[in-house]
């Protein structure tokens, strides 16, 4: 579904990715994990086209959509949750959602029933619909972000760091609606500090270390790997 | 009664004046809104709309007022995004400082430039009304003054209608909270602020149009863009309603205190009571605009 | 080199050219105004302090200029003191209301800052020209003496000129020590990330007053010497648009190099004199200079000059390794 | 190409030095030409360029032709000073003329007797002359010939109740305290005074605390684009007031501005553009042909100034500035285009007659000439 070969990324002078290949298959939670600063969210502002002009392909359903505008990639059916959940502080939780649902805003019919499923997913949204976003908790707010991203009803949802600052209940709880998501159909590529929460809920995962993949393969035989397991689980 | 008459007509003057402030205002407001930024040069786009219509498209044309209000409406929406590509576009990613000295220097280009354009002298227009009004228990209203709250009235509920309602407003509220998130979205955050400026600019044509019977259009009708200032911080930033008591209220300390206190030190004090205000009352009179990171 | 030195070199450059600049001048008309520039130079090194060091925008640049003004040609003319205690008494008074300007706006940043300053340059301004009992109103203060030296007094614009020149490097070097102070650290991390500077320890906002107050007493000499040297001052100059001007000096010389600043002081004061032929399409001109430089060139002046050195450097990095080769 | 263009310039640039083989005579002027008084800048640099035009058109003086340099003062002291040490080391200038903001001329005063340059000021403060110095000389009405004048003509139709509303700036200032002076000669008070900043455009409060006082008079001290808006306003506030003005209400733009409100309005001018006297009517005419609209009061003041320096120095047969200057004021009796006989005195008034004019359908109609005697 979404395939990256040989990305490069730069800020400035600075390059960020060094030739950065993946694939996530569809139906598939790809989770990729790494240090702080290793590209993690780089990759991801790539394949959003924020990060401006990368260099080598980035294909979604066959297309190339590298240095594509951000607009044009959302509606061709990829939603980011950004790191930091960014959700709209002045916005009530509806007037996020409805934000949520822009790329779709030329089907207003299907609003209800996508609101429906979100709210049945998480159900203290509907109880705070009229809140402002920033009013929310941390961990309510995380939901908002999700539910915002659902919104768009994405083939392929893109997930930054969706447990940072959270209890380790919530985290437990956020994992789960991630995997509830994905079994409702909806691709997910995950990028995940908690190495060992992602690894647990993911299908397949990649290492980035410095803007490089280093090791890639079946979460599972990941889990198990030795060096995975030094670096990133603490074991 | 005597005395009743001159106090009913200090409150009608302060109303009058105040409803200017408010109009200017939500000029401020819906940039503010949209893209999170003041646009210094608020004040010098009323001017160049008063400019537009009345110097060129009423007495130099010679439109009769709605063809000549429409045209300006146009040309400043244009003129707003044009404004937008040159002082707002490269500076997106720079410090919120850059964009305010950019805007100012943009402001102080327009005064002269247009002092150039359509020389010294002020440009007097008569408008729908001229200098006609109502008398009412010795009070004098001008029809202007009237037509002038009821444009505003107007155009209050339209953007509070606009933002709150329509996917577009809250869209644009989007962007100005957090352009990033709102790009994830889907929403183009470029396009989004090019129409604000184009908005922002038609509210400024309006103020021109609606101000050149009044105040004549001269360099000196940009300051009333302070004044508009002073009306957003006192109503709250980013409230639209409170834009318009802002304004108000600018309005009547702006007479009441040149009847009862000092005519001559009037702008100081509600320059001070601005200061007042962005020191100890940052969200404004309404207090429901959230703190604000500008 | 690293930026200090750098600032330093370029510091006594400069100064050391405007010292050398006044015999090349022969018109009386470009020596006044190169005491004029001179003024400007000590006014920017102040507001240096609050603009290009801890990154606020200081629109109220003409409330401190009446106010230092209005402070030394009050003390001469009407209280009777000599030009020295004058010159003092405006540059504490000053400063004294750059604290009391700061206190209160400690806690605005931004446009609310900006706003503020904007505000108190106005209300100063009505106070100067309405409060007619103390400060002579719009009928303006007469017969500022110039300085003196015992009894020899400046009141050759050439002999002002060296005079004003010796104060602002001085005020430079003050400024400088000032920089790579330990203050200096202080107001550079609140400009780059007020959040960030609090963080680490640093009272961000009892920075900012420090700011405000050095700024007023560094402005209160440039404007005691301003009056001295026109010897007739009235309200009606100290306006925004003129608080404007100076920012845009800072601006154009480049926000937070020093050497820069007085640059575009300097720039800045002859310019419009030169562009006198321009008429009424000077300011327009100028505003379009101005946005050129935020858009275009936000370094200033000595954005693009050290542009230009970091180039040469790798150019001739470039050559050593070929040397090498 | 461009040698022919290079060839026809030369051409061009000899033939003209032939008709004016020596260097021009200099002669300096000051007005705003930018900033919020650019208007009165304006108007006088239209004179200027009409008085260059004439003096040069009959030879020139001493057989130069004479340049005149307006120079911007922004209306501001700090702009007045750096604009005269440009005209008087740079431009090398027998006199200056201007500013007609009495601030800027008390911030060049001490430079001109420095320098020893003749200043013909067109500020109106009393305090101008008063200063001392003898090396300027004033063209214009000043304050207390104006206030007295209104006051006289006030009383004269039997009114008693006196309400002053002036501006803060020096002119309006020194209005009022002119204007307190001279009823206090006949023994009255102001009922009100009341004050107003330059840029205001809402008076209202003012108004009305002047409708508090009751007056018969309301004597207004500014300029002319409050004088416009102030007018409308009294129209709806103080309707049954008589209004006497300021010069600027006489001006064309300003009745214009005024919307028919200034109708009925007295004030005291130094010109007309209705003065049916010839020499005016010829100026009015050659202005608006050139310029599109009548000439305003600072127009014939600059350009009456200019012509009478020029007369100075050819009386003088030299452009030594203190030859020049005992010429200028010796000149009695000069007839100018704005309709004045002017004559200096001994402070270096040029004015001792001024015309009391009336707003009559939208025209400044000449009512009577007062003379200081």
């Amino acid at each position: 579904m979404l395939r990256l070969e040989k990305v490069n990324a730069f800020y400035g002078h600075i390059q960020a990715l060094h030739e950065v290949s993946l694939e996530v298959a569809e139906g598939e939670i790809v989770c990729l994990i790494g240090a702080n600063g290793a590209g993690k969210t780089t990759t991801l502002m790539s394949i959003m086209g924020v990060v401006s002009t990368p260099q080598g392909k980035i294909l979604f359903e066959g297309e190339d959509i590298t240095g594509r505008p951000t607009p044009s990639i959302v509606h061709k059916g990829i939603s980011c949750v950004p790191e930091g959940r960014r959700i709209f502080p002045q916005l009530t939780v509806m007037e996020n959602l409805d934000m949520g649902f822009y790329p779709r805003r030329d089907r207003p019919a299907e609003f209800e029933e996508d609101l429906e499923r979100v709210f049945r997913l998480f159900p203290v949204l509907e109880e705070r619909k009229d809140q402002l976003g920033g009013t929310l908790s941390g961990g309510q707010q995380q939901m908002l972000a999700l539910a915002r991203g659902l919104m768009a009803r994405p083939k392929l949802l893109l997930l930054d760091e969706p447990s940072l600052g959270l209890a380790p209940l919530l985290v437990e709880q956020v994992m789960e609606s991630i995997v509830e998501i994905n079994k409702q159909g909806t691709t997910v590529l995950l990028v995940e500090q908690n190495a060992l929460m992602a690894l647990e809920i993911s299908h397949r995962g990649y290492v980035l270390e410095t803007g490089t993949i280093t090791i890639s393969g079946e979460s599972g035989k990941l889990m198990a790997d030795a060096q995975v397991r030094s670096s990133y689980l603490g074991t | 009664m005597a005395e009743l008459a001159i106090v009913l007509q200090q409150i009608v003057a302060g109303l009058a004046l105040g409803s200017i402030y408010g109009l200017v205002a939500l000029g401020y407001n819906f940039i503010f809104n949209a893209v999170g930024i003041v646009n210094l040069a608020q004040g010098d786009f009323v001017m160049l709309g008063g400019y537009i219509y009345g110097g060129t498209l009423t007495l130099l044309l010679g439109l009769p007022f709605l063809p000549a209000l429409l045209l300006t409406a146009i040309a400043m929406a244009i003129f707003g995004i044009v404004s937008q590509r040159i002082v707002y576009y490269p500076l997106r990613d720079a410090h919120p400082r850059m964009v305010m000295l950019s805007t100012i220097a943009l402001g102080i280009f327009l005064k002269n430039i247009s002092l150039i354009a359509w020389g010294t002298y002020p440009v007097s227009v008569s408008g729908l009304f001229g200098q006609r009004g109502l008398r009412i228990a010795g009070v004098s209203i001008l029809y202007q003054y009237i037509f002038i709250l009821v444009c505003v009235i107007i155009l209050l509920a339209i953007q509070q209608y606009f933002f709150k309602k329509t996917t577009l407003g809250k869209s644009m509220r989007a962007v100005a909270q957090d352009r990033l998130a709102a790009m994830l979205m889907g929403i183009d955050a470029y396009k989004m602020i090019a129409i604000t400026f184009a908005y922002s600019s038609t509210l400024a044509a309006i103020g021109g149009v609606l101000l050149a019977p009044v105040f004549m259009v001269s360099q000196v009708l940009a300051n009333v863009g302070l004044k508009g200032f002073a009306a957003c911080v006192i109503g709250g930033w980013g409230d639209i309603t409170g834009a318009v008591i802002g304004g108000l209220v600018v309005g009547l300390v702006e007479v009441f205190s040149a009847s009862y206190i000092s005519s001559v030190y009037k702008d100081a004090i509600v320059f001070a009571i601005l200061i007042g205000f962005l020191i100890f009352r940052p969200q404004g009179i309404l207090g429901r605009a959230t703190e604000v990171s500008l | 080199m690293n930026n200090s030195k750098l600032r330093n070199t370029c510091l006594v450059g400069i100064f050391v050219l405007l010292a050398l600049a006044e015999p090349l001048i022969t018109s009386r008309f470009y020596k006044f105004v190169l005491a004029l520039a001179v003024i400007n130079v000590i006014m920017v090194t102040g507001l240096h302090v609050i603009f290009g060091l801890t990154g606020q925008i200081f629109m109220g640049m003409a409330g401190f200029w009446g106010i230092g003004s209005y402070i030394l040609a009050l003390a001469t003319t009407k209280m009777g003191l000599g030009f020295w205690p004058a010159l003092l008494l405006s540059s504490l008074g000053v400063g004294f209301m750059g604290l009391v300007l700061g206190i209160p706006t400690l806690r605005l940043k931004g446009y609310y800052l900006s706003i503020t300053t904007i505000g108190f340059g106005e209300i100063t301004r009505f106070i100067l020209m309405n409060w007619s009992a103390v400060t002579g109103g719009v009928f303006g203060v007469f017969n500022i003496p110039r300085p003196n030296f015992g009894s020899f007094v400046l009141t050759n614009d050439v002999h002002f000129y060296y005079f004003s020149l010796a104060l602002a490097a001085l005020l430079a070097v003050i400024a400088s020590v000032l920089e790579d102070s330990k203050y200096g650290t202080a107001f550079k991390g609140v400009r780059d990330d007020e959040l960030a500077a609090d963080a680490i320890g640093i009272d961000s906002t009892g920075i900012k007053v420090m700011a405000f107050m050095t700024c007023g007493l560094f402005v209160g000499i440039g404007a005691g010497l301003y009056s001295s040297l026109l010897t007739y001052i009235s309200p009606e100059v100290f306006t925004l648009e003129e608080s404007f001007r100076f920012v845009t000096m800072v601006l154009v010389g480049g926000i937070g190099f020093l050497p820069g600043a007085v640059i575009g002081a300097v720039v800045l004061t002859f310019l419009p004199e030169m562009l006198r032929f321009l008429q009424a399409w000077y300011l327009a001109i100028y505003g379009l200079i101005v946005l050129g430089i935020v858009i275009y060139q936000p370094g200033g002046i000595a954005g693009a000059l050290q542009g230009f050195l970091e180039r040469r450097r790798l150019a001739r990095g470039e050559e050593k390794q070929y040397g090498t080769a | 190409m461009r040698r022919i263009v290079g060839l026809v310039l030369a051409v061009a640039l000899m033939a003209t030095c032939s008709v004016y083989a020596a260097d021009p005579v200099y002669i300096g002027a000051m007005g705003a030409i930018t900033g919020g008084s650019a208007i009165s800048g304006e108007q006088a640099s239209q004179g200027l360029i009409l008085a260059e035009e004439d003096i040069n058109a009959a030879g020139g003086v001493l057989g130069r032709p004479v340049k005149i340099i307006m120079e911007d003062s922004r209306g501001l002291p700090t702009g007045g000073v750096t604009a005269a040490r440009k005209l008087i080391f740079q431009d090398n200038v027998v006199g200056i003329i201007g500013c007609h903001q009495s601030t800027v001329v008390m911030a060049i005063e001490p430079l001109i007797r420095q320098e020893g340059v003749i200043c013909m000021a067109k500020g109106s403060a009393d305090m101008i002359t008063a200063a001392g110095n003898p090396w300027i000389v004033r063209v214009r009405e000043y304050d207390t010939l104006a206030a007295s004048a209104k006051v006289r003509h006030a009383l004269d139709k039997g009114y008693t109740r006196f309400a002053i509303f002036h501006n803060t700036d020096q002119f309006g200032e020194g209005g009022r305290q002119n204007l307190i002076d001279a009823l206090a000669r006949h023994g009255l008070e102001p009922v009100a005074v009341e004050a107003h900043n330059t840029g205001d455009k809402d008076f209202t409060a003012q108004l009305l605390n002047i409708r508090r006082a009751d007056p018969e008079v309301l004597i207004v001290w500014t300029h002319g684009d409050e004088h416009a808006l102030i007018c409308r306003q009294v129209a709806q506030l103080l309707p049954d007031v008589q209004y006497y003005g300021s010069m600027a209400i006489t001006q064309w733009s300003s009745i214009q501005m005024a919307e028919g409100t200034s109708e009925g309005a007295y004030t005291t001018s130094p010109y007309s553009y209705l003065n049916p006297d010839p020499d005016v009517q010829a100026f009015v005419k050659r202005h608006q042909e050139r310029f599109g609209r009548p000439p305003e009061t600072f127009t014939v003041l600059y350009y009456d100034s200019a012509m009478m320096l020029a007369e100075a120095i050819r009386r003088a047969g030299t452009t030594d500035r203190a030859k020049v200057l005992e010429e200028l004021k010796k000149i009695k009796g000069w007839k100018g285009v704005s309709g004045i006989e002017y004559s200096f005195d001994e402070r270096g008034e040029a004015f001792n007659e001024l015309f009391i004019c009336r707003i009559e359908n939208q025209q400044p109609v000449i009512i009577e000439k007062v003379s200081v005697n």
